[in-house]
């Protein structure tokens, strides 16, 4: 078994509205960041797992957003698998 | 005791601090909202619960940017008395006019209950109309109210005895049990080290009527007008303007 | 501009690029029948449009069109010389006296809620807040009425903790008080959930608004949150069972900015109060399409409106996509000619968008245009008022008929393997029974410093500023019983919300009611939905509380059937004096406990048939209309002169649970100790876990104990006074400590820890739902 | 000017407690991935931003998050840039 760092990434889902995101956008705006759009605010999960290989890893963490990480109606996930000491 | 109260968008506890003044404190309460850019003449300023700009991002990042601060933060400069209530207490910590920081509470949920909480310190502008050690029953309400700090601010806090609350068991003691959010060392309010600023997660404006079942909130109001009655001789005799009665 | 392009071609509208073909298909998949299609062929004197037919199908789906049900509801009282406002506006309005008026009204979001939770019921509150504001009056509170499948099961524990957070933080945020409200679970409710939210506002009577769109040529404007394509379709989604492709419509979930609505709600209100619009409504079910047709079939007008006026929040969409967007936090307005800069101004400060989209006009056409090309022209008053009504085949499944004909045996009667004092903490444990601090606590039932009882109680209380008035709220209905029996399941919904009221000193005054049911095609639920009206209808005029608002909700149906009949009731009371007002915990050592009311040996479709044999069976309890009605008037009498200390009524686990309850402390702080005798003649189980109605337990001092007795005996009500509070501590003792809970009758005697009793109803909900976090 | 696409990460300090993390590291737990450790619950902000080169994206990502979108009591970010098209 080998030790992995990963990291996913949950953001809503292109399309729904993301009332936080505008929220943020209007106040970098107010405060002269005036160049900023699109902002979208997710979450961002770091774990460690022990696995036997990066695939098996990061389909176990796929696993994982499908069962309880990610609202599956209005967010999507991607999963960055580092290390493997 | 002339009490500007700040409305943020989003603010929901800004009427019941008005009335809290103006109806039972024997204050008079007036609102400012947060595009202005001057307080107007006034004692204290409150700056109310709620959920200013929906809590987004952290509680009290975006609103601590209003044009309204500005001015809040020159007249705290000045040694004017500035409240923190709830969603007050993080826009001060956000802005940093107190220490430390205000982040989701332990149980991971939004709390709306009765809680015991003790004065730590009734030596300050705001709690002088209470007995040390008092235990007083007030409401919370709020999802991100457990204060943390470095270990270096706990221990000046301490020392300087800022800790103005603390979350109680029903001993009295600051225990783990009689914890309501996780909050560090169990603070539900501290004192900047001047005193004249203090932020607080309860609402002691829903405890001045004991029709709603307690008037443990009561002496903070009365402590503020004490403290405002003293300076204000001091600063009238100074010669500032009149106050406008009940605009 | 309106004016320019209101004079570009009145011709009739054709299709439009891209628009799809009108098929059988594509008019089945709008849910409307080849009939309905028929009589729209008829009213538009040619084929519809491709907008037109999203238009039709959403104002005559259920849940706008109200097909089904009504004829039903047309049977039911919405009079009394306190209604200001009945059935047919955003929400129904009475007269409280001092020059004051209460809005209110319920709404379900069951099918969002069962797809999203969170957003589902979040949403769901912030309809409801809308149609309350949106009448001229500030929202002072929320309730919420919830029904779950079994709690064993993660999903329902992912949907019950999500819907509960979805409640609490909109209605937190927008800065609204939570007073109460009811769970229930149920395996009926698997896989469909009921999520119920009410809300109450209050007004100066002079403030009362309609919504409708009057005098031509006054501008229309868009206001609030942009519109994009979410929730397309809601309302005809609303009106479907939910299957394996309710779950593949997902895109249509819409995301609630409850940031915006207290914006809205600040905005609207002060519209409304500068004299400057005529009308406002929300734009929620069907969204632009039924708020605009709507308002102006009330006012007999009609409008003309360009959709590429519409401000949206994606590029592209169609005149079909923004007419039946329900995109949230949007309102529609009807301002005054001339002074649209004065409602801009207004809007402006609270920092929220507004565009004039068009204009009322006086031909009672529902006009659309697509920069200034007609896209939907349809008679605005067959569009609003036209959708057939069905009156469909009732029966009544004979498994039911069967099931209300049990009758209990000996070992229902008197359980004796099991203790009765196991018995009842396993009914204080039991989910139904539980305490549910753990919902309220997530919800703000203090702000605005009016809440004189909030949740927990027997119903809510607010007093009111400016006045010694107080307004009670209360939601229930025992769905169990409605299964077993609609009509006298209904009744009895009716009188146990009433009953509560009266338990806080609230005299009853009108209703609003959720009408929750499976498919009314099928002939076993529109029995139970006729029925359940009658019942309703019934009992409201017995106890003249008249039915000023109500929202339907059909088709509540997953894989395995129907959901049980759930006909919530929400009903509003008020207290002359709210400083009279009467908790339901015992709080004086030395008080009498009186039990007005009789005992029977009734156990059908109790709470502990069903806890500790299984089953769901037997008739519910019978209920005599005008014994209630006179219990209610004679405890409000006790209450009005001061004579009470505390009064709880009996329902689910009968008359022992009801005594436990009374001696759990307010706010969950301290116990009572309590010795009661019972001397009826009855087996232990009906008398200690029955639920017979009409039954009120009150607590009071010694010293206005003749007086009790002699307002009950004036009214010939069955008064017992059957014990006292022995003592009482402000703490919550440890285990087997503290003071105790005494019961004792022919044939049992119970005596523990009041204490212990506390624990397992306070603990029971956060033992399962502090587990952890849960799957979806 | 270049249009960016940034994305923020703002995570709890190390050392700082994240009940969050450890509540989904116990229903990670329940739910049979026995094998996961240290999860920390953070933010993740994406946007859009024109800029005269990546590293001009990256100096006002920085500043944003000084300023608003990070609090320095008890938060630690990183930024990653893409594109400049
Ligand atoms: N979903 C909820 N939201 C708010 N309050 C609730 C909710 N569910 C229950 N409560 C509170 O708990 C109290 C007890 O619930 P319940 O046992 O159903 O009461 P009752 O039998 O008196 O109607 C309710 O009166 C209500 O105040
Ligand atoms: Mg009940």
């Amino acid at each position: 078994m080998n030790d992995y760092r990963l990291e996913v990434r949950i953001t809503p889902r292109t399309g729904l509205l993301d009332p936080q995101g505008k929220a943020i956008e209007n106040a970098l705006h107010s405060l002269d960041f005036g160049d900023v759009e699109d902002v979208r605010v997710g979450r961002l999960i770091r774990l460690r797992l022990a696995a036997d290989s990066a695939d098996a890893a990061r389909s176990a963490a796929e696993d994982m957003c499908r069962r309880l990480l990610a609202n599956p109606v209005t967010e999507d996930f991607d999963i960055r698998v580092d290390g493997g000491t | 005791m002339r009490v500007a109260i700040v409305t943020f968008p989003g603010s929901n506890c800004d009427y019941d601090c008005y009335k809290a003044i103006n109806d039972v404190a024997g204050g008079i309460a007036r609102f400012v909202w947060h595009r202005d850019t001057e307080l107007g003449t006034c004692d204290a300023v409150i700056l109310p619960g709620g959920f200013s700009y929906g809590d987004y991002l952290r509680a009290g990042a975006i609103a601590r940017f209003s044009p309204i601060m500005d001015a809040v933060q020159r007249f705290a400069a000045d040694g004017g008395f500035v409240l923190g209530i709830c969603n007050g207490f993080q826009v001060l910590c956000e802005s940093g006019m107190l220490p430390g920081a205000l982040v989701r509470n332990r149980s991971l949920h939004f709390q709306g209950e009765r809680v015991r909480v003790r004065v730590d310190n009734a030596d300050t502008a705001f709690t002088r109309a209470y007995s040390p050690g008092a235990v007083l029953h007030l409401h919370i309400a709020h999802g991100q109210g457990a204060y943390v700090a470095d270990d270096a601010t706990l221990a000046k806090l301490e020392a300087e005895q800022r800790v103005v609350f603390r979350y109680v068991d029903e001993a009295g003691e600051p225990s783990d049990a009689g914890n309501a959010n996780g909050s560090m060392r169990n603070i539900a309010g501290v004192i900047n080290a001047e005193g004249n600023v203090l932020g607080l997660m309860p609402h002691p404006e829903r405890s001045v009527e004991a029709l709603l079942g307690s008037t443990d909130g009561l002496a903070l109001f009365e402590s503020l007008r004490r403290s405002v009655d003293e300076a204000v001789a001091v600063t009238d005799a100074a010669g500032r303007p009149d106050w406008e009665a009940g605009v | 501009m309106m004016e320019q392009t209101g004079t570009v071609g009145t011709a009739s509208p054709t299709p439009r690029p891209g628009d799809p073909e009108i098929t059988a298909e594509l008019v089945a998949d709008h849910g409307l029948s080849p009939d309905e299609y028929e009589r729209i062929v008829g009213i538009m004197g040619r084929t519809p449009t491709y907008t037109e037919l999203g238009v039709f199908s959403a104002l005559w789906s259920e849940h706008c069109g109200y097909k089904n049900s009504r004829p039903l509801l047309r049977t039911l009282p919405t009079e009394a010389p306190w209604v200001l406002q009945g059935p047919g506006e955003n929400a129904g309005v009475i007269d409280i006296g001092d020059g004051f008026a209460v809005a209110f009204k319920i709404e379900s979001h069951n099918h969002p809620s069962a797809v999203e939770p969170y957003q589902g019921a979040a949403t769901g509150v912030g309809g409801i807040l809308r149609d309350v504001f949106t009448m001229g009056a500030r929202p002072i509170a929320v309730l919420d009425s919830l029904r779950f499948g079994s709690l064993a099961r993660p999903r329902v524990r992912y949907l019950f903790a999500g819907v509960v957070k979805g409640i609490g933080d909109y209605g937190n945020c927008v800065g609204i008080p939570n007073i109460g409200g009811e769970v229930w679970f149920d395996d009926a409710y698997e896989g469909n959930p009921i999520v119920n939210a009410m809300a109450i506002g209050l007004m100066r009577t002079d403030e009362l608004i309609r919504a409708v769109a009057a005098g031509p040529g006054n501008p229309i404007l868009a206001v609030g949150a942009r519109t994009g394509r979410d929730g397309i379709h809601g309302a005809t989604f609303a009106s479907e069972e939910l299957s394996a492709e309710s779950e593949a419509k997902r895109p249509q979930v819409q995301v609630g900015d409850p940031f915006t609505e207290k914006l809205l709600l600040e905005a609207s209100l002060e519209l409304i109060r500068s004299g400057h619009i005529v009308g406002i409504q929300d734009m929620g079910a069907a969204g632009l399409a039924s708020s605009s047709s709507e308002m102006a079939a009330r006012a007999g007008t009609g409008v003309d409106i360009d959709v590429a006026l519409v401000p949206t929040r994606e590029r592209g969409m169609t005149p079909y996509e923004i007419l039946l967007s329900e995109s949230q936090e949007r309102m529609l307005v009807v301002a005054k000619a001339g002074h649209v800069e004065e409602v801009k101004r207004i809007l402006q400060k609270w920092e929220l968008e507004a565009a004039v989209i068009g204009q009322v006009t006086e031909d009672g056409l529902y006009r659309v245009r697509e920069n200034g090309v007609p896209v939907c022209e349809i008679p605005g008053e067959e569009l609003v008022q036209g959708c057939p009504t069905y009156e469909r085949e009732a029966r009544e499944a004979a498994e039911v008929r069967r099931l209300r004909e049990w009758s209990p045996a000996e070992e229902h009667l008197a359980p004796a393997r099991e203790h009765p004092l196991r018995v009842l903490l396993r009914l204080l444990g039991s989910p139904n029974i539980a305490s549910k601090r753990w919902v309220y606590n997530q919800y703000d039932s203090t702000v605005r410093t009016n809440t004189v009882l909030g949740p927990g109680g027997d119903a809510g209380v607010l007093r009111v500023r400016g006045s010694t008035k107080g307004i009670a709220a209360t939601t229930d209905c025992n769905p169990r019983y409605v299964y077993l029996d609609p009509h006298r399941g209904a009744q009895i919904a009716v009188a146990e919300a009433a009953r509560n009221l009266a338990c806080v000193g609230a005299r009853p005054r009108a209703i609003t009611n959720n009408l929750n049911f499976g498919n009314p095609l099928k002939p076993e639920v529109y029995h139970q939905l006729r029925e359940a009206v009658r019942g309703m209808g019934e009992a409201c005029r017995a106890f003249d509380t008249p039915v000023v608002s109500g929202n339907v909700s059909l088709y509540n149906e997953n894989p395995a059937g129907a959901i049980y009949p759930t006909p919530v009731i929400g009903m509003v009371g008020v207290l002359e004096d709210v400083a009279r007002r009467v908790g339901n915990s015992l709080h004086r050592v030395g008080d009498r406990i009186v039990l007005l009311g009789r005992n029977t040996d009734e156990l059908g479709a109790s709470e502990y048939l069903k806890v500790v044999h299984g089953l769901v069976a037997g008739a519910p309890p019978a209920l005599d209309l005008a014994a209630e009605r006179t219990l209610h008037d004679a405890v409000v009498d006790m209450a009005e002169s001061g004579l009470l200390s505390a009064a709880h009524d009996c329902s689910e686990g009968g008359l022992a649970v009801a005594l436990a309850e009374l001696c759990f402390g307010a706010d969950g702080d301290g116990v009572a100790g309590i010795d009661v005798a019972l001397d009826d003649d009855l087996e232990v189980a009906p008398l200690l876990f029955g639920e017979a109605q009409g039954r009120v337990v009150l607590g009071c001092e010694e010293a206005h104990l003749e007086a009790v007795l002699s307002v009950a005996a004036y009214r010939a009500i069955p008064a017992a006074v059957i014990g006292r509070v022995t003592d009482l501590v402000p703490l919550t003792p440890g285990r087997g400590e503290g003071p105790r809970f005494r019961l004792g009758g022919r044939g049992f005697s119970i005596d523990v820890a009041t204490a212990d009793l506390a624990e397992v109803h306070r603990t029971a909900l956060p033992r399962f739902m502090d587990r952890a976090l849960t799957e979806h």
